[in-house]
């Protein structure tokens, strides 16, 4: 197999040649954020919107089967991108946000969680992995628990023992802030032992390796179109088929129902029983094409490429003195997402240098103020990569670095 | 989708089998009934049936729906009863074929019979659960009406 | 004010130059199902993913900066629109379904609707608008009445009286199937003596006439993008400021909190509390871009259009023996679907034959189950228009009806 | 936005304030305490403030942020720390206009002091918040401790 060829890649992402303020050129470095996009994933929803439009599922004429067409053509990319071993296990949500409540909401009404059962997440979930299930055991009386984190940012197994009481186990595959990639093999494997459920937050995982759910083995697996060079404004949440059909609806609407009458309604199978109203269909043919992009390129390739640039950045990052990494240091079992301070400079200033300089980064708490406060810092400076990033990026990242460091002591 | 291919949908069998419904209204004695819906239109079909030692003694339904669906009650009718469960299924699954083919599948007329004339609705993915309709209905009630003879 | 240039509109959406199968020239009448989008929404999105993309809120940089504030602009451009007081008062959701789901959903939580209360619809709904009640009053205990309708398809204000043990009156500004524009004033008046709140489906309302939810008075109003020539993937919640600030939130994640500690969160002011995760970015410049696109047209000329079809419709389809309208049959307080049958001919094959001739219909319940049920029938066929809607095309409806009773009268 | 913006944000009286925060800390007496949040980048601070008489005898804080949001805090210590409650809720109008002014208002050093070198601020929407975190607290501060001292 033929090498990543970034530059190839990068012509197909016309922001990337984009210049800024003092005729800067842009150095994007935070996909972890959002992904970029390329031409062919915008093109594709134009031509739907300009061609194809029509609304689908209850339409008959030949625009609508047009466009259910499509909608449906991108669930069924999405299935075969993940290994789901049936396309009616893909349900299309608004975001991974979504996705998520959307689990921690059925579970609650369907009374699988209830008063005196225990929920465990981990102190390194994204606020959008945390929140819904702190409203859940909330709503219902149940415990929300968590795993720690080691000093070196790893999950530490060993800090919390599921037991019967366990109904559920939500946990992040790979950290955004920290960029770790968790066992979760190891953690369906526990977690089921005890009969408990496993929700596993994809969302930065998906976009950077290659996933396979059937492999996995975890109950719900979710993530964001967004994130991997795919449209805003659509999620997935992956959910075992026997599981979603026993599940009560989330949102009740168009398209949902089987049949409705004033007093009782009887809800459609999965995945329509939890799609209500008009779905995001120029978005599904917008995440269809993503695929496509991402599957042409090859997603090993996709991962060989981001685990070299995390090596690279890692090395310049810790040979830069009063700069201090918050995770793991070393490239194994990383994603790439590297959260760092700089010595005497806040964050939030180090952001604001680094843009002046062109270079795009995150900085605050990377909707992670848990793991920030378990780590003893408010906010740190994010740098995360993609298919498109190059070394000369981290060049000008650590050239920007050592500016602001001289900007601030120097004046 | 043109005006020809509306003409392959509407086959005059079709016509003939909506006007004319065979075995159509519920009738008694039935081992399971059920009541299916297609929630994308609203077509729906109750529908009981009878078995008698392994053959499908009758057929018998109540459907509201379009020409497509309410034919397709009619020449299932036709089909199964009569026939053993197992030669039934086996029609089933020759008919789920011509309909989930896209056009592409040659039909069988010596399974299918009138059943052939649902080759023009393959080529409208919209309709294609129209014409299983019924079908799927009467797998759902002969797996119903099985369970209840073995137990 | 010049009249509304109808050609020059049509310009503007490229697809309704297509032709169909048979070298069919499209007619184009399931507007209320979804409308077309001119090139300049779908021209504005393009521009936004290939020059501007980056997430919202969270990013300082540049890109950031751009991508915010163009995703605030929609926002601004939506309650300009719609005569928001306050443009804090704008959620953005997935859908019109989610956004009334949400009002749902919070006031159960809330415990503004608990065992006893009473929430009071009509039989007229959009299962979107009915669903949502029907799961809040089964999970609460409160119990589920409605307004029925009368044999002309108008609301019938008697046939349910509000009293302290109405919480919520929740009900449709027009009915997507009959056409029929509602009270709403009225029932505004009637649920405000009593105390309870007052949720309107703008769904089919905010496309085609002028709206000042100020001036309605109601306490939320939702719509969808989608119908508005604007993209899939984006719905509207309006609600009055110090109502919204007083509600819990509905989805928990990203965006929606204050802070966030593992046993504890605050959450955000409105209307980011109701906002979990990544907003719908692209969607909300393209809702901006259409709200623009219809504001340049005029809402006035978009409902004087929308009238002149429509009673040009009801004439057209009223000379049809054999044709029966199920609705008003006067244009009078009522907006651009019209649903009808056709004796002998049930409306999925009308539909079909319909299509054959070019003319793209929807057939079926239109997601109004018990409406169809009010009157006797199982599902109906809907012509519905938009401001691109020739009077060409009305003739091309009625000539494709005649067709189709003779294909069908004739065999 | 481009460098020579930068430096118009991190003027040398910004840093200034920021190395060497006046009146930092949290202190007694005081009759109102809150705590603020920037729920976008996570920046915090407790305020005190001691009210004696309808004037501001005391602002005290705890902050945690970038330089923008302590050098503010610094500067509107020494901005209001004397004044009467009246002239401070001016000059925080003031300060406010600016902020808000996109870098269109012109700053008048006669009210606002130090506080002038944020005019550089206004040009970045994101950071504008940091500089009103400080006076957003204690314009609610105040408003509670003045409820105190009225009932
Ligand atoms: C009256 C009415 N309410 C609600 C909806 C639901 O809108 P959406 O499908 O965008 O959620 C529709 C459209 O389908 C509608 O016509
Ligand atoms: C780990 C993780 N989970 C969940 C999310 C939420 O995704 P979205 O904002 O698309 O809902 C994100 C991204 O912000 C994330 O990084």
């Amino acid at each position: 197999m033929a090498g990543h060829d970034v530059e190839a890649v990068r012509k197909d992402f016309p922001i990337l040649t984009r210049t800024l303020a003092g005729d800067r050129p842009l150095v994007y470095l935070d996909s972890a954020n959002t992904s970029q996009k390329p031409r062919q994933v915008v093109e594709a929803m134009e031509r739907h919107y300009l061609e194809h439009n029509a609304n689908v599922a209850r339409a008959m004429h030949q625009l609508g089967a047009e466009a259910s067409a499509a909608f449906e053509a991108g669930r069924d990319k999405v299935a075969q991108f993940i290994g789901a071993p049936r396309r009616d296990e893909v349900v299309f949500t608004k975001n991974a946000s979504e996705a998520l409540n959307l689990v921690a909401r059925v579970l609650g009404d369907d009374g699988r969680v209830s008063a005196g059962d225990e929920v465990v997440v981990t102190t390194m979930e994204h606020h959008s992995n945390l929140v819904p299930w702190q409203l859940l055991t909330q709503r219902t009386g149940a415990d929300l628990r968590w795993f720690d984190v080691t000093d070196e940012g790893r999950l530490d197994l060993d800090s919390h023992t599921l037991t019967e009481r366990t109904k559920v186990v939500a946990v992040t595959w790979v950290s955004n802030m920290l960029g770790t990639i968790n066992p979760v093999e190891e953690i369906v494997r526990r977690a089921h032992e005890v009969g408990a459920l496993v929700v596993v937050d994809a969302s930065q995982a998906v976009p950077q390796f290659p996933v396979d759910v059937a492999a996995l083995g975890a109950d719900f697996v979710a993530f964001t179109g967004h994130k991997m060079v795919g449209p805003t404004g659509i999620g997935v949440l992956w959910g075992r088929y026997d599981l979603l059909a026993e599940l009560p609806p989330f949102l009740g609407g168009g398209e949902m129902i089987e049949t409705v009458s004033m007093d009782s309604t009887t809800f459609a199978a999965p995945p329509h029983r939890f799609e209500a109203g008009t779905p995001p269909i120029a978005q599904s043919v917008g995440l269809g094409a993503a695929v496509d992009y991402l599957s042409r390129i090859g997603m090993d390739q996709v991962a060989a490429h981001e685990q070299r640039i995390t090596a690279y950045a890692l090395d310049v990052l810790r040979e830069l003195p009063g700069v201090s990494i918050v995770g793991p240091k070393e490239p194994v079992d990383r994603g790439g997402a590297i959260s760092f301070t700089v010595d005497g400079v806040h964050p939030h200033d180090v952001a604001q240098l680094l843009d002046s300089q062109g270079v795009a980064v995150r900085a605050g708490h990377h909707c992670a103020k848990p793991l920030h406060a378990r780590f003893g810092v408010q906010s740190t400076t994010r740098a995360s990569f993609y298919l498109y990033t190059t070394e000369a990026e981290i060049d000008a990242l650590g050239a920007a670095i050592r500016h602001t460091q001289s900007y601030f002591g120097a004046r | 989708m043109n005006a020809a291919n509306v003409d392959a949908m509407y086959q005059e069998i079709i016509l003939d089998h909506y006007k004319n419904p065979h075995g159509a209204g519920l009738r008694e004695p039935f081992e399971a009934e059920v009541h299916h819906v297609n929630p994308t239109c609203g077509d729906e079909i109750t529908l009981r049936v009878h078995l008698d030692g392994g053959r499908v003694a009758d057929v018998s339904y109540a459907a509201e729906g379009c020409s497509i669906s309410q034919a397709s009650a009619s020449v299932m009718n036709e089909l199964l009863v009569g026939k053993s469960v197992e030669e039934g299924l086996q029609t089933l699954t020759v008919f789920q074929e011509l309909m989930q083919g896209r056009g592409q599948v040659e039909p069988d007329e010596d399974v299918l019979e009138d059943g052939i004339a649902f080759a023009g609705v393959a080529q409208f993915p919209a309709r294609v659960k129209c014409a299983l309709l019924a079908w799927m209905a009467w797998k759902d009630a002969v797996a119903q009406a099985s369970a209840e003879e073995d137990s």
